[in-house]
């Protein structure tokens, strides 16, 4: 039981790192300003997401499982406003301001 | 090297960097900014005395950490005036330097100078 | 399985680190924020693995200390963006 | 293994993002090197065990930091350039300095016991007279309570500050917040979503102190950060200075604290000494105060002085 587990945590926590790698290069290599915020938003939320997924096994109790969810939510949210304000932003002024 | 050496090390360096940044920046914010690294740095020494006191089954010696945490607190009261006095300087003057000599332009308005 | 949790950790850190090379090159401002937001997103994540490998008690509270300000600076930049627009300014 | 090159790795980050801080050309890249440094050092303050001291950092250094130097930095750059830097000789000079500076402080370091001398048996051995269990809660608000009624005065003094830098005409009117032009969609659905979720985490943050990482501090800056969300997005506007309860919620934990401390000449024998047996709840009432003023006093230090002028 403890192996499936464990094999499972290993395998949520490394699709999580390859989309923090999809983040980077999307945020390095994308041409403009709103493709490389379309590329980052998208990476870094589910990439921790996958990462939550893959600790749950070993939270602290309903509580400790319940927290790391409740971060996930809220970088969710954040990541998700962010994105919209700085495109509402570049839109209106300029990427540069 | 422990964690808590390397921190120390680290703690040293970034208290030198603020250090040279406190005095070489003629912009003022830079200047905010610099002491802000200078004092983390010393935070950081604090950080390893506490980790180094680890003993009665703590992890770290609670008192250096309550220090941080005050120092931490007074750090960001310092700042927010300092913050406070910069754009006041700036809408009334113009210009964000803080040497005395260059004239300042036209103040807002004379009751404030 | 430990080790595993602090591998990926460092593997996190060091990807949004490689990031942080649009903070000091930008070209635009707007691109600084965004990858302060990632490496914020990246530091969240690093923090819960760490957190997890070492068995810390209350670095989940940390987490959604981080998690709950993660968007401000972001915020704070868009409004004053948003503020100085009026002005036309820009530039560094 | 492993976790050497974790610590390195930080330690190396952490050194970057604070040579870009200084040595950056512009100011708004170094802010914002210095928002992401401050977001690794509660990593680093992790490392080193000290949680309570990462979430402090957490919430000052990732959040209200940013906010304040960003919201700076975005006004300071519309004025004339400032004057020139030192010339090189001086430049060098001045490198070399801090190098002795940073080589003396290095030395100590590596001089100092290991492990050092340490109060962490004193602390445990009379933490059950206070009734709490997170020891660093019960140096700050029990063994050196007198170092955090200064702190707390101190924030007093900076809001006093901060205001008293208003334009006379402006003087008892309201601050501007950091907040936006417009109200815009997102933002007002996340500053509606946040402030629930926020303001219960900051009072568990704040509640759990007395036995866990947490404390007013902590929790009370959560809950200032929730209130500003509010502010930032231009769903309320920042108190009048000359509003009673503004000025009444930034002293309420100072006065009661040092009421407290004088009432403890009577109970307890010493000013700042706690009443043994109850010693707990008197913590806890002191305590809740301090988050208050600790909730108003934040928000008033980021928003600045007062920009308009009272209404009357």
């Amino acid at each position: 039981m403890t192996l499936v587990l464990n094999l499972f945590s290993i395998g949520a926590i490394c699709a999580g790192l390859v989309f923090f790698v999809a983040g980077t290069v999307g945020l390095l290599r994308f041409p403009d300003p709103l493709s490389r915020l379309h590329a980052l938003t998208k990476a870094d939320n589910i990439g921790l997401g996958l990462v939550v997924l893959g600790l749950l096994p070993f939270a602290n109790g309903v509580l400790g499982g319940l927290k790391l969810m409740v971060v996930w939510v809220l970088v969710q949210l954040s990541g998700a406003t962010v994105g919209q304000l700085i495109a509402q932003s570049m839109r209106r002024n300029g990427p540069n301001a | 090297m422990s964690a808590a050496t390397l921190a120390g090390l680290t703690g040293a360096v970034l208290a030198g960097l603020g250090l040279y940044g406190f005095i070489i920046h003629p912009d003022p914010l830079r200047r905010v900014l610099a002491f802000n690294v200078l004092g983390s740095g010393v935070f950081l020494l604090f950080g390893i005395l506490a980790r180094r006191g680890a003993a009665a089954g703590l992890l770290a010696d609670p008192v250096p950490q309550a220090l941080v945490i005050t120092g931490i607190v007074v750090a960001f009261a310092a700042t927010a005036l300092a913050v406070a006095l910069l754009v006041r300087l700036s809408e009334e003057t113009g210009r964000v330097g803080l040497h005395a000599e260059v004239p300042a332009q036209t103040p807002g308005d004379g009751a404030d100078g | 399985m430990t080790d595993f949790l602090f591998a990926a950790a460092v593997f996190i850190l060091f990807m949004v680190a490689i990031g942080l090379v649009r903070v000091l090159y930008g070209p635009h401002d707007a691109d600084r924020a965004m990858a302060a937001q990632l490496f914020g997103s990246g530091g969240i994540a690093s923090l819960l693995l760490v957190a997890s490998a070492t068995h810390v008690r209350g670095v989940e509270d940390v987490a959604m200390g981080l998690a709950l300000l993660a968007a401000f600076a972001s915020v704070a930049f868009v409004n004053s963006v948003a503020a100085a627009g009026d002005d036309g300014v820009s530039g560094k | 293994m492993i976790v050497q090159v974790l610590d390195i790795g930080l330690v190396a980050l952490l050194l970057t993002l604070a040579g870009w801080t200084i040595l950056a050309r512009f100011t708004f890249p170094a802010v914002v090197s210095y928002v992401a440094y401050g977001l690794l050092l509660s990593l680093i303050w992790v490392r080193l065990f000290a949680v309570d001291v990462a979430l402090t950092e957490a919430a000052i250094g990732g959040g209200f930091t940013g906010v304040l130097l960003i919201a700076a930095a975005s006004r300071l750059r519309t004025t004339t350039p400032t004057e020139q830097g030192p010339a090189a000789p001086l430049r060098w000079a001045v490198a070399v300095l801090s190098a002795l500076a940073t080589l003396a402080l290095a030395i100590v370091v590596l001089l100092l016991p290991d492990p050092s001398p340490t109060l962490a048996p004193q602390a445990i051995d009379n933490i059950a007279i206070t009734g709490l269990g997170n020891p660093v809660t019960a140096v700050l608000i029990a063994y050196r309570a007198f170092d955090t009624m200064l702190e707390k005065c101190v924030l007093v003094l900076a809001v006093v500050g901060v205001w008293s830098v208003a334009s006379d005409r402006y003087w008892g009117g309201a601050p501007s917040a950091p907040r936006a032009v417009a109200q815009s969609g997102a933002l007002t659905l996340f500053a509606q979503l946040l402030p629930p979720l926020g303001i219960l985490i900051g009072i568990r943050i704040f509640w759990v102190g007395a036995d866990e990482p947490g404390g007013a501090f902590q929790g009370g800056a959560i809950l200032a950060a929730m209130w500003m969300i509010v502010m930032m997005a231009s769903l309320g506007d920042a108190p009048a200075i000359s509003k009673r309860w503004i000025r009444i919620a930034v002293v309420a934990g100072p006065i009661v604290f040092i009421g407290v401390g004088v009432l403890g000449f009577a109970t307890a024998g010493g000013f700042l000494a706690y009443p043994a047996g109850i010693a707990k709840t008197v913590i806890i009432f002191v305590e809740i105060f301090m988050t208050l003023s600790i909730a108003a006093a934040l928000p008033m230090l980021v928003a600045g002085p007062p920009i308009q002028a009272p209404r009357l």
